[in-house]
């Protein structure tokens, strides 16, 4: 078995970047793989309740839910990131069932996957 | 009197020299990642006086914001227009 | 008046095409003449061979519309040599230009949005 | 070793392909067996319409090269869907894969190099 | 006549917008333009002499040194974006003519032209 | 043990990250934009204590910096798929 996680450090509205994280990780079961999501930088807009890239006429982050739900993907967000960019704990959308980490525990974290690789 | 258009994310050191760029009478408008100026504080420091700030309204929301969280009045795609009318000299 | 909005990043991986196509629509909706020019990857918003997914906004199908409209769409030629872009796998519409084009448009319109890469 | 390179971001505009050209090449010369997976908008690699300036390098033809040099390259079918590119306007080589022929890499190959976007 | 301004930003090894900027500036003498190029942030790469996009396989920047001296076209490099990328005077290819201004000029620099376009 | 490959300019926050994100034992590569480290003094400063760094000579030059320039010991593509080979953990 091996763990792979997918870094996103850009805006989900601005970019596909957080859509494809999700896609490639959902794809990950089929393998002897167990994959994450960290959220850092902008990319942690994504976990907003209120952020609606289809407002945009984008695509909607919300087609991911039922992946997240089926496969229980564990996501995680950088907790002064979410500070910097104003997101409460209560603003979260609880669907990611997002787990909070810390900038220091930063490296050890990333060091405890097998493959890591940002988009 | 020059419109600049700020389209990159805070992050971004582009974004910031182009703040810098702005001079009385200019006008600021923050567009896509741009938005996140608008909840930061510290943007009130680097924007000089003199200088009008909009955000466009569909970016904020979309990335999670509501209007009264700004730091600055908000427009829609008619006032990003409206902004193109008023200034001839377009910074972006 | 005449506005022109040039892009230059490609569609979907970016949000810049969708700026574009929302500011484009507002601004014939305020009596605008407007002309879009596609520049470096942006070219690639007007292939016809793009098959986004069904629940996506289909982009060329959206500057096809914007084309119907009136809206004039350039596309710089070199940029799209670069970029397997010829008139074959191109929507109705856009015409193949180049930094003349850009030139006259940067000349003659009244105004110059360009979405910075 | 079997050593993976994954791509992002759209050849000419960025150094990303120059980088995984020579980066294969060198790992081929040290006989490993090397696999390149284009994904987003750096699937435009291997379009067989592009058609660069004489005196640029024409990155879809190195692609082949490698190819025929062994270097196995998959293309993200949904990520080409959304560029236009289909079997028909592709070189010889490529494959069409998805997340799943990823997945099979990720999980089996020795090495996995990213160039992130 | 109108004064355009190409301002570009991004490494010309990594990116191929000096280049654009180049050819676009040039192709504007069709019209009662007069162009003009800032480099500044990593785009100050462009102006050293020993700066070789060629050595990785890409577009040489001196296939645009024989326009540059047709039509003159106006080079212009920020001081402090060049001293953080140590580039001196005297490595500055002597062909792009450059003209350096200082970062408190710019704003005053920018506005002087009637259109002004970021790459 | 990871080789870190950081590709980006210093001027992205990101990249910046990517190094803060290396503990002791890895290995940080400068490769393409990111060889600007190679030649800001302050770099020093933000790479921890028993990180090792390399520089890809290839990207340095095309970017006008001899290596001896560099603060950092430089390879070449070989040397690179040499750090490869060494490091099962890769990020990037």
């Amino acid at each position: 078995m091996k763990k792979v996680l997918f870094v996103v450090y850009q805006s989900p509205s601005g970019s596909i970047w957080v859509n494809e994280a999700l896609r490639c990780a959902f794809g990950m079961y089929g393998e002897d793989l167990e994959p994450s999501i960290l959220f850092m930088e902008d990319a942690v807009v994504a976990v907003n309740k209120n952020t609606h890239p289809e407002k945009l006429g984008c695509l909607s982050l919300s087609m991911s839910f039922k992946y997240l739900e089926r496969y229980g993907t564990p996501i995680y967000v950088v907790k002064e990131d979410l500070e910097k960019r104003k997101i409460k704990e209560e603003d979260i959308e609880p669907t990611w069932k997002a787990q909070i980490i810390t900038n220091d525990e930063l490296s050890s974290f990333i060091h405890s996957f097998d493959r890591i690789i940002f988009f | 009197m020059a419109l600049i258009i700020i389209k990159k994310s805070p992050k971004e050191n582009i974004s910031n020299r182009m703040i810098e760029i702005a001079s009385p009478g200019d006008i600021i408008l923050f567009v896509q990642d741009g938005v996140l100026y608008a909840i930061e504080e510290k943007t009130k420091d680097l924007i000089k006086n003199g200088v009008s700030v909009f955000v466009l309204k569909e970016d904020l929301e979309a990335r999670g914001y509501s209007e009264n969280i700004s730091l600055f009045p908000c427009v829609n795609y008619d006032g990003w227009v409206e902004l193109i009318e008023k200034n001839e000299k377009i910074i972006s | 008046m005449h506005i022109v909005i040039q892009v230059n990043v490609p569609p979907y991986t970016y949000e810049d095409l969708d700026t574009a196509i929302h500011l484009a629509e507002s601004a014939l909706n305020r009596g605008h003449k407007v002309s879009i020019f596609l520049f470096a990857d942006s070219v690639l918003s007007v292939n016809s061979k793009v098959k986004p997914l069904r629940i996506d906004r289909n982009i060329p199908h959206k500057m096809q519309e914007l084309s119907e409209k009136g809206v004039e769409i350039h596309i710089c030629g070199l940029c799209a040599d670069y970029r397997g872009i010829s008139p074959e796998n191109t929507i109705q519409g856009p015409k193949f230009s180049g930094v003349p084009e850009m030139a006259s448009l940067i000349f003659k319109a009244d105004r110059y949005v360009n979405l910075m890469p």
